[in-house]
């Protein structure tokens, strides 16, 4: 119980904002909408997922969003030259990774610290992108979207994907040796070492996973519409960032779960609809958003405190 | 002293230096390929004294929050909430003048006393609940940019300032840009603070070793909050600049500075860990980006493809990686060197 | 005897930058025998065991394990070479439980393998109920105390079923009965053929539990010689290379009027409880005890690192609250702490910087830097302190421990306290520059500081003290005169012997 | 851009087009700044910020340089002439009564902007409120969500809004990536012709929507022939052809142009549907 604090309270506070919606707006509740709105936020969960590891493992990577564009429109060109999904499915998250390993090369090889080089790397991307496509759309055939199935299938499918990822990732950083490890290079790379676990290795890895997941949930986004935008993704290192801290990932590694950033994520994902619902005017979602992640960090922040004097 | 000669040396080759030359590099660069003759037979382009002006004046706001950020950096801090704040208090400063009939000093004071006040509101999670400032400065990166739409509801926006307000931010003063002299004067005050001050020395301590700051005695969270507090005033003092040289005051001013403003001052030779670092880098920092933006923008081949934002985003991220290579380099080949010698 | 030794190190050499921690070392290990390892502080005891679990490379020499010479170890080959360690700073992970702890360090092998939590919570129990340590395998290391993550770290040990064990002073902060379980616990490795390395600075657990003993002096051995044939003071000789009752120098203050007046002082936070004691001025008073016996947490609550919340402190006669470290200076006391790389000298900054940390007011008035005021005042301590270095701009990191400690101690003279709490000032320092820091602590008293030595250095704190003052648990169990038996010492920390004469 | 390009290759004069992909006021300035130090002989400029340039083209006018504005104004006294195409009240009324001619008049709708705080969006908004207030009494105006320029996000705000609305009639998309995005989230909801999509955009990123039907029109101003003016008008400003007190402007094969003051006036915003929706590729 006091060890899943955090993701216990913040679980509490989405059920609350669920409650809340239950009382005053319950056409929240609709299935279809809300399948639509799961579906919506399916990448972000992966990527999120992805994020999570990389906290865990004391990194941090604010490159996500570039690369999230960059796979999405070289996948959509592809796909546009008439690539069939199950080539463009791995050419996304091998694009992906490898945009992953120029940060884990720099990050672990020339241990240069992460959040400096994956701003580098998030501006570069970004500009490249801009420059190459001057924001124009890339159309995509139509046998794409939904993957090729029809729409609720399409959408179950990419739900159930996403779900899938969790829980496999989920279990696997608590049940397979491999997650351990992430979590034992975040709490002191050090004593890593000494276990015999190399943990230059696995920051490397680590940011090549996240890019992996990266293409991957780009292409779990362009196949929920016919047209590709290069901007799709700008922003998303911040939600998803914001969202695994606030599920209790701690910034300082080691501690946390893709638990806790699910639950963080859905929380922060309700903000915008719980709105739009509650009929609560737009400007007010960016301070509540911040409110929430300082309530989410002072929380944790008052508690640790008490439990350090007692 | 024996070891003088090395120190010389070492000093041409410190980061500082290298930047500089980098930028002196780039200047020439420019002015040779940026500079051309119009048909009216007037001297256009790079070269012209007025794009000087014009650099100045367009970096003096960035140039702000990265002497902001310096201090915060060197404590192994971070903020990211300084461009939201930037907007909050443009937003405010025009309030306090238009809506609640102040004078343009009054409101100026008070906007500065907001800016403040947002960064005590950092200083005080940092400090006295021993949050990580990344987290804490995203909360409030969020938070002060919603309170900026949520006071304005998104869409009023202060314009019509008098003439005399907006002196300061479109004409020059004594021949140079009058915001660039408040510029100045910021950076060198900052500059004192930093490496001639001993709260410099402690932010530096700090940054290098928190714990050792303490045991010897130093008031951390004192130092800190100051280093917050002071983030906050000089983001209030950027956003009434930015507010005098645009004539209008909007929530969505100094949207995403924060990342220019922390890139100069990576750029500049801070390390991101703390301790080491200096103001003047950060100068260099600000300048080598602002060149490379207003240069490109001259040069014809970048201008015919339209693309001088994004060639600039490109090679500024492009020459943040250069340097961060750059500073590890000579430590990783005596890695290598001992290695190689057994074998 | 078997015929080839377990493992065997040949002319082993490990330099760090320019610190040659070992000097071509020679040492073997046999089969089912315990061979200690003894040396003072920074004779390279922990180095030698780093190369051989793979830690460190070594700079140049041999590793022949089982008759097999070995290069390029890692932690992982040493592993599966069947080498098990508990190294002297715990090496576990505060934010994982002690089942995961016990598993990371037992399991080896693939990356995707499942994991059993079941199995290894079991595991893990089994593991603690055979050294008789009652710790929850749930709990989150971070939150237990450094002996409990002491008896975790041997239980990975024995966990791992090595042919090789190592202690790196497995017994520092252990109380006896724990102790007595390890002992059990050594002797059955023994008798099931493991070879066990054993280092410890306790004599009298060498002649318990030894087969032979290695004595390393300056990363250097000088000689290996069978428990049986050798005594205490044979011992002592080799480590120190001279009698040790010469090292230190006498006392010539006479004790005058009380600076620092503890009453029944106790912090919660940090275990002290209701400690009593007066310290006079020119008076060394020394506070001994084992490790984890809580005489860095009641430095820290006279330092107002961790301020107190019962009791009274008087300073010179007056009460005062001593609420921060800042308060403290600006009452005259001075704290050299433990850890020097963490907390006593910044390492990243020039030597001068360090030494003005703690008079920034003074020395900077208007808090303007005075860079030449600073730099003769470092020039001044770098002289009288007999600090090596390259200049008063070197920084703090490029200097060796024991100057490392003088720059420290010069901080906290530039004070000018009338009170030195002395943290293990001579920890990790070597013969030479220890003596002088002994002979540096002698003037200071003699002109009139109060000083309050800690050290776990039982003859440095029995030669240099005036009155000793023994800690345990948290409290002061007993104060001894100056030049007590060590024995008498000994069983008052251990809170055996009767209670000593005040 | 492509009028533009047009437009200066018949002329034979060298055309500069910088445009921020954000739309920002401060980097507009930046950018006009720029144009000034490189003496420039004509700028044209759509304004992002009223006040703002119009500090920087009083700058360009001190120096000598001829300006127009187009797409947006400056204040009048910072240029020589304004294109007009379509005037914020222009748009807004027009995207207001297209909305109420599919509707009858009547029933919930909601506006799907770029940015709360972007100035254009501001401005379009403050027109279609205004014109509702005046002519459709019977019409409500339900939410306005921003998208971030982002067609993504867009398509999210308009499943929340419709599944918040039951009775939403019809989506106003008032920058160009919400339309398809408010449109695929029709689609999806599975609603196409319950709740219509209109808004701001270019052909090609709508042109699947029109067909399906889910999107009813697309408005957009003409922007070859706006751009193609506008050349023509800076071309001749800078020759001192286009004198201030002109009535009419003749340009190159577009023909003659009415000027109402110093507006050059182009004609109705454009609205593209099924009918004519292909015959634009852009
Ligand atoms: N990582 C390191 N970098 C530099 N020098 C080191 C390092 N580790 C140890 N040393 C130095 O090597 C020498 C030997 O240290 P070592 O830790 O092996 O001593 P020890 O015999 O284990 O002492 P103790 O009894 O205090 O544990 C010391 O002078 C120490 O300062
Ligand atoms: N409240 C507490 N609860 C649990 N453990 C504590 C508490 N306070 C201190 N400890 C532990 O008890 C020990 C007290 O150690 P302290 O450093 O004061 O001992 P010491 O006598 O100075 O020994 P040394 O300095 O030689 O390690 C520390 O290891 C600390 O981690
Ligand atoms: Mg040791
Ligand atoms: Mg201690």
């Amino acid at each position: 119980m006091k060890k899943y604090f955090r993701e216990l309270s913040v679980v509490a506070a989405l059920g609350a904002v669920l409650l809340g919606l239950a009382m005053f707006a319950p056409a929240f509740f609709q299935p279809q909408p809300l399948l639509s709105l799961v579906t919506r936020e399916a990448p972000t969960l992966v990527v999120a997922c992805g994020m999570a590891l990389v906290i865990i493992a004391r990194q941090i990577d604010i490159s996500v969003g570039s690369q999230f564009s960059v796979c999405s429109v070289c996948a959509g060109l592809l796909a546009a030259r008439g690539w069939p999904l199950v080539l463009v499915l791995p050419a996304s998250a091998l694009l992906g990774a490898s945009l992953g390993a120029i940060n884990g090369l720099l990050v672990a090889g020339l241990r240069l610290p992460s959040i400096v080089v994956t701003l580098a790397t998030m501006v570069t991307l970004r500009q490249g992108l801009n420059l190459f496509r001057q924001g124009e759309f890339v159309n995509m055939p139509d046998k794409f979207q939904w993957l090729g199935l029809s729409q609720s299938g399409g959408q179950w499918t990419l739900v159930g994907a996403a779900f899938a990822l969790l829980i496999v990732l989920g279990l696997a950083m608590r049940h397979v040796a491999a997650g351990r490890f992430v979590y034992a290079v975040g709490t002191d790379a050090e004593a890593a070492r000494l276990a015999g676990i190399r943990p230059g290795r696995v920051t490397f890895l680590v940011f090549i996973f996240i890019g992996a997941l990266t293409g991957l949930a780009a292409i779990m986004n362009i196949v929920q519409s016919p047209q590709v935008q290069p901007l799709s993704g700008a922003g998303l290192e911040l939600k998803v960032i914001a969202a695994v801290v606030v599920g209790g990932v701690a910034i300082s590694g080691g501690r946390g779960n893709l638990w806790g950033a699910f639950a963080g994520l859905l929380l922060l994902a309700c903000v915008s609809p719980a709105l739009t619902h509650l009929h609560i005017e737009a400007y007010w979602e960016k301070a509540i958003q911040g409110a929430i992640i300082l309530l989410a960090v002072v929380a944790d922040g008052v508690r640790s405190r008490k439990e350090s004097r007692g | 002293m024996s070891t003088d000669k090395p120190a010389w040396k070492a000093r041409l080759l410190s980061h500082e230096m290298l930047l500089l030359y980098v930028l002196i590099a780039e200047w020439l660069f420019f002015y040779f390929t940026g500079t051309t003759t119009n048909r009216r037979g007037v001297i256009v382009g790079f070269g012209t004294i007025d794009r000087q002006f014009d650099i100045l004046r367009h970096s003096c706001e960035i140039g702000l929050l990265a002497l902001a950020l310096t201090p915060v950096i060197l404590t192994a801090g971070i903020d990211l909430s300084v461009g939201s704040l930037l907007g909050l208090c443009a937003i405010l400063f025009g309030k306090f003048w238009h809506d609640a009939g102040l004078s343009i000093p009054v409101a100026a004071v008070l906007a500065i006393g907001c800016g403040a006040i947002g960064g005590a509101i950092n200083a005080a999670l940092i400090t006295t609940l021993r949050l990580p400032p990344l987290i804490v400065t995203l909360g409030t990166y969020s938070l002060f940019r919603g309170l900026a739409e949520a006071i304005t509801h998104g869409a009023v926006t202060y314009t019509d300032f008098p003439e005399s307000f907006l002196f300061l931010g479109q004409e020059r003063w004594l021949g140079l840009p009058t915001q660039a002299w408040l510029f100045l004067l910021v950076a060198v005050a900052v500059w004192l603070l930093v490496h001639r001050t001993t709260f410099g020395r402690s932010f530096r301590t700090i940054g290098f070793s928190p714990g050792g700051a303490r045991y010897a005695g130093l008031p951390v969270n004192r130092r800190l909050a100051l280093v917050y507090v002071l983030a906050g005033i000089i983001s209030a003092l950027a956003a009434i600049i930015y507010t005098a040289r645009l004539g209008q005051a909007k929530a969505d001013a100094g949207t995403g500075y924060e990342l220019f403003a922390i890139t100069a001052v990576v750029l500049g030779g801070t390390s991101i860990f703390g301790g080491s670092g200096s103001v003047h880098g950060t100068l260099l920092g600000v300048a080598a980006i602002a060149v490379l933006k207003n240069g490109l923008a001259c040069l014809p081949v970048v201008m015919r493809m339209n693309a001088a934002e994004e060639m600039s985003g490109l090679l500024t991220g492009a020459l943040l990686l250069l340097a961060l290579t750059g500073s590890v380099l000579p430590k990783i080949l005596s890695t290598l060197r001992p290695r190689r010698q057994p074998a | 005897m078997p015929p080839a030794p377990l493992l065997e190190l040949r002319r082993l050499v490990k330099s760090y930058g320019g610190v040659r921690a070992l000097r071509g070392v020679d040492f073997n290990l046999h089969a089912g025998e315990v061979h200690a390892l003894l040396g003072e502080n920074g004779a390279g005891k922990s180095t030698l065991i780093k190369t051989v679990t793979g830690a460190h490379a070594p700079s140049s020499g041999e590793i022949v394990i089982a008759g097999e010479s070995v290069s390029g170890l890692t932690p992982t080959t040493a592993r599966a070479l069947g080498i098990a360690c508990i190294y002297q700073q715990p090496a576990l992970f505060p934010d994982l439980t002690v089942v995961e702890n016990i598993a990371l360090r037992l399991e080896a092998g693939a990356t995707l393998r499942r994991l059993d939590w079941r199995a290894r919570k079991v595991r893990a129990m089994e593991l603690l109920a055979r050294i008789g340590a009652a710790i929850a395998p749930d709990a989150e290391v971070r939150s237990l105390s450094m002996p409990e993550q002491q008896l975790v770290e041997i239980a990975c040990a024995l966990g791992a079923g090595a042919r090789i064990v190592i202690m790196d002073e497995p017994t520092a902060s252990l109380t006896q009965k724990e102790q007595h379980l390890l002992f059990a616990v050594v002797r059955e490795l023994r008798g099931s053929g493991v070879g066990v390395i054993y280092i410890s600075h306790r004599l009298e657990e060498i002649f318990a539990l030894a087969d032979r003993v290695t004595v390393l002096r300056d990363g250097e051995s000088v000689g290996t010689h069978a428990v049986g044939d050798i005594n205490e003071a044979g011992l002592i000789k080799l480590m120190v290379g001279r009698e040790v009752a010469q090292i230190y120098p006498a006392s010539e203050s006479s004790a005058g009027e009380v600076v620092l007046s503890v009453r029944e002082v106790g912090c919660r936070a940090s275990g002290v409880h209701a400690v009593t004691f007066d310290v006079r001025a020119g008076e060394v008073f020394g506070l001994s005890g084992l490790v984890g016996a809580g005489r860095t947490e009641l430095a820290r609550v006279l330092f107002g690192l961790t301020p107190a919340d019962t009791g009274e402190i008087l300073l010179n006669g007056e009460r005062v609250a001593i609420s921060s470290p800042q308060n403290a200076v600006a009452h005259g006391i001075a704290y050299v702490p433990e850890d020097r790389r963490r907390h006593g000298v910044v390492l990243d900054l020039p030597i001068a910087h360090n030494m003005t940390m703690a008079i920034h007011p003074r020395i900077f008035p208007g808090a303007w830097l005075r860079f030449g005021a600073e730099r003769s005042l470092a020039l001044e301590f770098i002289r009288d302190l007999a600090v090596k270095c390259a200049g008063p701009d070197a920084p703090g990191g490029s200097l060796s421990g024991g100057n490392q400690q003088k720059v420290s101690l010069a901080r906290w003279l530039a004070t000018k306290p009338k009170l030195l709490i002395l943290d293990e000032p001579t920890q990790g320092v070597d013969v030479g520059a220890k003596s002088e820091i002994h002979r540096i602590v002698r003037r200071l008293a003699k002109d009139g500081l109060a000083v309050i030595l800690i050290s776990s250095d039982l003859p440095e704190v029995i030669g240099m003290s005036d009155r000793i003052g023994v800690m345990g648990g948290g409290s002061l169990r007993a104060i001894l005169p100056g030049k007590s038996d060590p024995h008498v010492v000994m069983a008052a920390a251990l809170g055996t012997a009767e209670k000593g004469a005040a | 851009k492509a009028g533009a390009d047009k437009a200066a290759k018949e002329l034979g004069v060298e055309l500069l087009f910088d445009g921020p992909t954000d739309s920002n006021a401060a980097k507009q300035n930046e950018i006009v700044e720029n144009w000034i130090t490189l003496g420039v002989d004509v700028i044209a400029v759509a304004a992002e910020n009223k006040e703002g340039i119009s500090t920087a083209l009083r700058k360009a006018q001190k120096a000598g340089i001829k300006v127009v504005t187009y797409d947006a104004d400056s204040m009048p006294d910072a240029r020589s002439f304004f294109v007009n195409q379509a005037t914020p009240q222009g748009i807004g009324y027009g995207l207001m009564d297209e909305a109420a001619r599919l509707l009858n008049s009547e029933g919930e709708f909601a506006i799907i902007t770029a940015s709360l705080t972007a100035a254009n969006q501001r401005e379009w908004q403050k027109h279609i409120e205004a014109r509702l207030a005046e002519k459709y009494p019977k019409m409500k105006l339900v939410a306005v969500r921003p998208c971030d320029d982002l067609k993504d996000k867009a398509q999210s705000e308009a499943t929340a809004l419709m599944s918040a609305n039951p009775n939403l009639k019809l989506i106003l998309a008032i920058c160009s990536p919400g339309v398809p995005g408010a449109a695929e989230a029709v689609k999806q909801a599975g609603k196409t012709g319950k709740v219509k999509v209109i808004g701001l955009g270019l052909p090609n990123e709508n042109k699947r929507y029109v067909h399906e039907g889910v999107t009813d029109s697309v408005i957009l101003w003409n922007t070859g022939d706006l751009g193609y003016l506008t050349i023509y008008a800076g071309v001749a400003l800078a020759k001192g052809e286009l004198k201030p007190d002109a009535k009419t402007f003749k340009a190159g094969k577009l023909g003659s142009f009415e000027i109402i003051g110093d507006n050059i006036m182009l004609g109705k915003p454009f609205i593209f549907n099924k009918g004519n929706i292909d015959q634009f590729d852009f």
